[in-house]
């Protein structure tokens, strides 16, 4: 087992499109996902406030660019391990607002048909392996995709999110031993907004380099400003591109803040104003729009297209939640096995 | 991973308290958090060796605010925030009982605790043994329990019961305000390891505590409403749907007994079954999955020490064998309900 | 971490075999531990999808010797050595699954499974409920159980029960050799994540294997011995001590039917009811604590199932509430034994 | 929280005593708690073959300078934690021969009144916290004592043993990070005797540099030639002079090598016969035993009253576990609670 070089490069530098068409294209897409993300869940604080929602619900708001940028790198072979704060995940990937929204109600049509609720949004076709809830927890089952495919001989990479809290547990470090040794195609990405919970990277980590710490298991291993999605995006494709070609795990540790409680009605007591003010200024969903405009690559109209365009969508998707069917109370029992499923669909054949 | 609506409450409670011990003495009415938060209080004063120790017990107040204002009292070392590492920190409550200390270790939630369930099973509850007397741990460890709150699969069991598989541990199951602010003491003055699983529908319920109330040794259980056609047998978050199914049913005219186990290792056999010999029926309400469940061995239990009083075969309710869903009423025809339990009791007495 | 004698036995074995799979068809005369080696051999050569994956089932052997010869033939790739990392490695066979893989995981025993138990309820038994039917988790896991080989507190749990408290997964005990040979190909099959329980006393089993003989479907109980004034309830590694029990108890005149559950997750509550109702006594045997084990259940659901067929009150045998201790004397008192079994039936006849 | 520097020592100096009177008193002393852990083992092949012995049995012959070097840095106040191969550790510790054979025999005499085995040697009185059976399971027990130390201003160390395989549990990357986050006076010692098991370390762990990787949590880290107890003796002492000066915990490696299977019967497949005879040639014993010849600091007839002391030591243990009371049955369920223990004691005092 060769040691890996690890190398760093904080603040990867940014992607400015040397073709301004291109730009002018991609540009406004990352926008236009970002804003989705964004307007999606300020949708859901008024939805939870209303009652619609219930159970835990994690924002991202703050922290968009990290999931747009590192799924630009990704295809739809590639596969996804996700956390509890997921909605960003998940809508970045391609599911549907309404499928997402209509999970966070409880509904039939849902993207896990009601069962999971916004910790546990999942969508086979799209191989989005999920919401998970435990700390720490995605990660052994991404290493698991991962050796499926190393197996295979398929060029695939599993991307795995999780935050700065979840690098204490156990579970990351024997999966970075494991996806290391084994070299295997897979991303880790670490979500550093600096808070579990309540508790301050500092106060939990005693090496707060978390790149520095990942690269120990000899992986490579980048420290990237998760504030800006051009910089998330180079990042992330290089380390898709160095692990396709069969460099192994890659490890992001992407430097992010989020703008909101932990949770609905966490008080946010930890953490001062002034601080969560200063990371406002670096918002990566207007700082993004001010840089393309500042290069002629969104004229207003077209900024103007994008909000009006995700404002529908969500406002769809909300409707959509509302008159969907709730999913029947008579088929609690079903997905428990895979057979509990069959028999309830033999019984339904027969009725 | 914060309560939905427990926050914005707790602000409440404490808003205005300058000093919440006090003020609660004073007024009687609490609720089961303060209540919590009285005993931790009462046990950090009266004894250096106490701490509490746990994910965001410090700065964020505990993930269900039991420990709000703690930190300002007792100062970081003794309310002492953990990194995520439910293994490291009960190990670390293990060797710190070892070396003299009196931890109170918080796993936010009995979800996390499997990750810490070597340590507890094979050092805390076996220690002792294993020394051939030598090393005893005096150690308490606190989690939450339970399903209720539309928070699906991953964050909803109730595992106590595999718990109460464990010799060498006990566990306790507080289901009154009474029992939230009086079982902590004797815990801590136990020498051995003491498991207390705090409901999570529990923590906003409000009622008056007596000051001058005796509380119940600690492996005994408690009538909780007497009757004479049925005992309901029960713990935890079942107690409140238990009570309320024993009104509906007197207003039918079955008068059943309510029997809150409250410890749920060691468990009080002579309450259960003199119940039982005076009712004749029980029935057992457990929020676990039937099979496995505490119920199972509540039910065999009497079975066995009761058999010739039956007159009809035991009943449990119990969750659906499904992990828990989120949307709401999933969940609901999936935990045990007040009209379960009524159902069952009737087909008891039918 | 290797039982004393397995391995000096398991060269024996293999010894002067060329191929031992066509030796063992030839003979027929087989153990437990070769009948488990050809399901895996015959596995993984059925089917390109199948790997095993572990602590040590590569360069080692397996550590009870179970995995011995099948890294040379299939490879470091498919007989996949991993470092102790149990979390980690049964989410990866978790994630495998799901990827279209059919990984057998094994867990040296069932003692350092709870290390990997948040992953085993939370991911494999769960995901295809949260995901609404989506994510099926095609995954074997086996790992040894048991006590009796004197290796005290930490390496005698027998945890198997609390497997079989949770949704979505299938529980095995194979006690027989036809079923260590037969249990692996339908778990294989079965598209969502089977368990499967070894006890550490079984491995050296030897007797004949019909090749001819068509195994019980995976979910029915087994009736070892048919009897008729007791029902004697067991599984795994208690099979052979209770049916030593029935043998010495036929010859003092009691005809006790053997019941073999099989599987722990889901029970065959038919076979087992009918038997209670042909025998109107039964005695359970499980070499789990008492408190909270599979035994509670069976009990448990006699009561419910088979209340009024029952001439007196349902008996368990089970291990003492302690840590199982070093000392053979000691540990053999905790274990359930052949005279404990005899004493309980001549209770329940008497 | 400021990154420790960390500093490597491979192959620490080695200790030659500027005094040569100190150096005869003190060697000798170290070979003889070396002989004895080497001479009370192969004692132990003996009894398990003659089956006076059962259960899992591991042998710590070949690392003998670990347990003894390691303990000449620690007093009676500081504590051990240890593992299943542990018949080293708490022979070194003071724990008499016959209190250890005892309690293999089972017997009520045994350091853990025979219900610990060889697996589980326990010393309340020498605070030698046992054997722990499950790898890495004693690292957060170490951890807990040292913090019960630190909360209390106590300057004593815990010292906490575990293998090469360990650091691929989870258990230990939080027990290291706790560790180093709360600066806690803990040793942690790392046999490497480059197999778990049947695997070897290149196969188990990415990062094959143990004392790299254990640095990477911001605490200092040293591999040190475990085959030599001058070394070792040296390291420890380091490391234990600059916990109890505050310096927080420290990460020792040791290179060693055990020379027997894992465990009594393990048939030792996954090894070269040829790997096994090099490390002979560093048998801490016997190269120990020479250097001390060479510096004359071991006169023949020392030796000889070494050899037999050790093994007069030896067999008096064997014949008083031979004829020990084994425990009662009557006692099976003492010691599961104090209370329990307490509820039997007044038995008997009534009885
Ligand atoms: C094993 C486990 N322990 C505790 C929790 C409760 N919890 C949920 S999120 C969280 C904080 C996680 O922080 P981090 O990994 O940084 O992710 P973030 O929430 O900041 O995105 C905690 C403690 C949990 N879900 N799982
Ligand atoms: C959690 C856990 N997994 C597996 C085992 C089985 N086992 C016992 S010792 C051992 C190897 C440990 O290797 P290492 O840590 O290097 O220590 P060594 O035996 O070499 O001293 C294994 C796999 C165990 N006891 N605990
Ligand atoms: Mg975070
Ligand atoms: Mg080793």
């Amino acid at each position: 087992m060769t040691t890996k070089r690890a190398t760093r490069a904080a603040g990867a530098s940014r992607q400015r499109a040397a073709n301004p068409k291109e730009r002018a294209e991609h540009g406004p897409k990352l926008l236009e996902s970002m804003l989705r993300i964004r307007r999606f869940e300020e949708r859901c604080v008024e939805l939870y406030s209303a009652a619609r929602i219930r159970g835990f619900v994690h924002l991202y708001i703050g922290e968009e660019a990290v999931a747009v940028g590192v799924n630009e790198a990704l295809t739809q072979d590639d596969a996804i391990v996700s956390t509890y704060r997921e909605h960003g995940h998940a809508l970045a990937r391609g599911l549907t607002a309404e499928a997402v929204m209509a999970e966070m109600f409880g509904k039939a049509t849902g993207c896990s048909h009601g069962r999971g609720g916004s910790m546990h949004l999942f969508d086979a076709d799209r191989r989005f392996y999920g919401g998970n809830a435990i700390v720490g927890g995605g990660l052994p089952l991404a290493a698991g995709l991962a050796l499926a495919d190393r197996m295979n001989d398929r060029s695939r990479v599993t991307c795995c999110f999780f935050g700065d809290g979840a690098v204490a547990e156990g579970e990351f470090h024997e999966t970075a031993n494991l996806a290391a040794l084994w070299e295997l195609p897979l991303l880790l990405v670490c979500e550093n907004n600096r808070y579990a919970m309540g508790t301050a990277l500092d106060r939990a980590q005693a090496q707060t380099d978390l790149a520095l710490r990942a690269s120990s298991y000899g992986m490579v291993a980048w420290a990237v400003d998760g504030m800006d999605v051009d910089a998330v995006e180079t990042a992330a494709r290089r380390a898709t591109e160095a692990i396709r070609a069969g460099g192994g795990p890659h490890f992001l540790e992407l430097r992010t803040y989020r703008f909101r409680a932990h949770s609905m009605y966490d008080p946010d007591r930890y953490r001062d104003k002034s601080e969560i003010e200063r990371w406002k200024k670096q918002d990566p969903v207007v700082t993004f729009a001010d840089r393309l405009r500042r290069e002629h690559a969104l004229p207003t109209v077209r900024l103007h297209a994008i909000e009006t365009r995700v404002s529908t969508e969500i406002e769809r998707a909300v409707e959509a939640a509302e008159l969907a069917a709730p999913e029947p109370v008579e088929d609690l029992l079903l997905h428990v096995t895979s057979e509990a499923g069959k028999e309830r669909e033999k019984e339904e054949a027969r009725s | 991973m914060t309560a939905a609506n427990v926050h914005e409450r707790t602000a409440k409670e404490t808003r205005g308290k300058t000093e919440p011990g006090e003020a609660s003495a004073a007024e009687h009415k609490t609720t089961y958090r303060e209540a919590l938060r009285e005993a931790l209080r009462d046990a950090l004063r009266g004894d250096e060796r106490v701490f509490l120790m746990g994910e965001d017990v410090g700065a964020y107040g505990g993930c269900f605010g039991v420990s709000l204002g703690l930190l300002e009292e007792f100062g970081p070392e003794r309310i002492r925030d953990t990194p995520l590492s439910e293994s490291a920190f009960v190990g670390a409550g293990i060797g710190a009982a070892l070396a003299g200390m009196r931890p109170i270790v918080e796993i936010m939630t009995v979800n996390f605790s499997l990750l810490a369930l070597d340590q507890i099973l094979n050092n805390a509850a076996t220690l002792l043994h294993m020394s051939g007397g030598q090393l005893a741990v005096p150690l308490v460890i606190r989690m939450t329990t339970g399903a209720g709150r539309q928070l699906a699969a991953q964050h909803s069991h109730s595992l106590e019961g595999w718990y109460a598989h464990i010799p060498g541990l006990r566990v306790l199951a507080p289901a009154t305000i009474e029992d939230a602010r009086h079982m902590l003491a004797p815990a801590l003055a136990d020498p051995d390891p003491v498991l207390i699983f705090e409901h999570g529908t529990l923590y906003n319920a409000s009622g008056e505590l007596d000051p001058a109330a005796r509380p119940l040794p600690l492996d005994r259980a408690a009538i909780r409403r007497p009757g004479t056609d049925v005992s309901l047998i029960t713990y935890g978050g079942c107690l409140p749907k238990t009570l309320a199914a024993a009104d509906e049913l007197a207003a039918v005219g079955v008068s059943a007994e309510v029997v809150d186990l409250r410890s749920l290792r060691p468990l009080d056999d002579t309450t259960i079954t003199e119940s039982v010999f005076r009712t004749h029926r029980a029935v057992v309400v457990d929020e676990a999955w039937r099979t496995g469940s505490l119920a199972a061995e509540i039910s065999a239990r009497i079975g066995e020490q009761a058999f010739y009083a039956l007159d009809a075969r035991v009943r449990r309710v119990c969750s659906a064998e499904v992990p828990i869903p989120y949307a709401r009423q999933l969940e609901a025809a999936a935990l045990p309900q007040i009209a379960d339990i009524v159902k069952a009791v009737r087909e008891a007495v039918g």
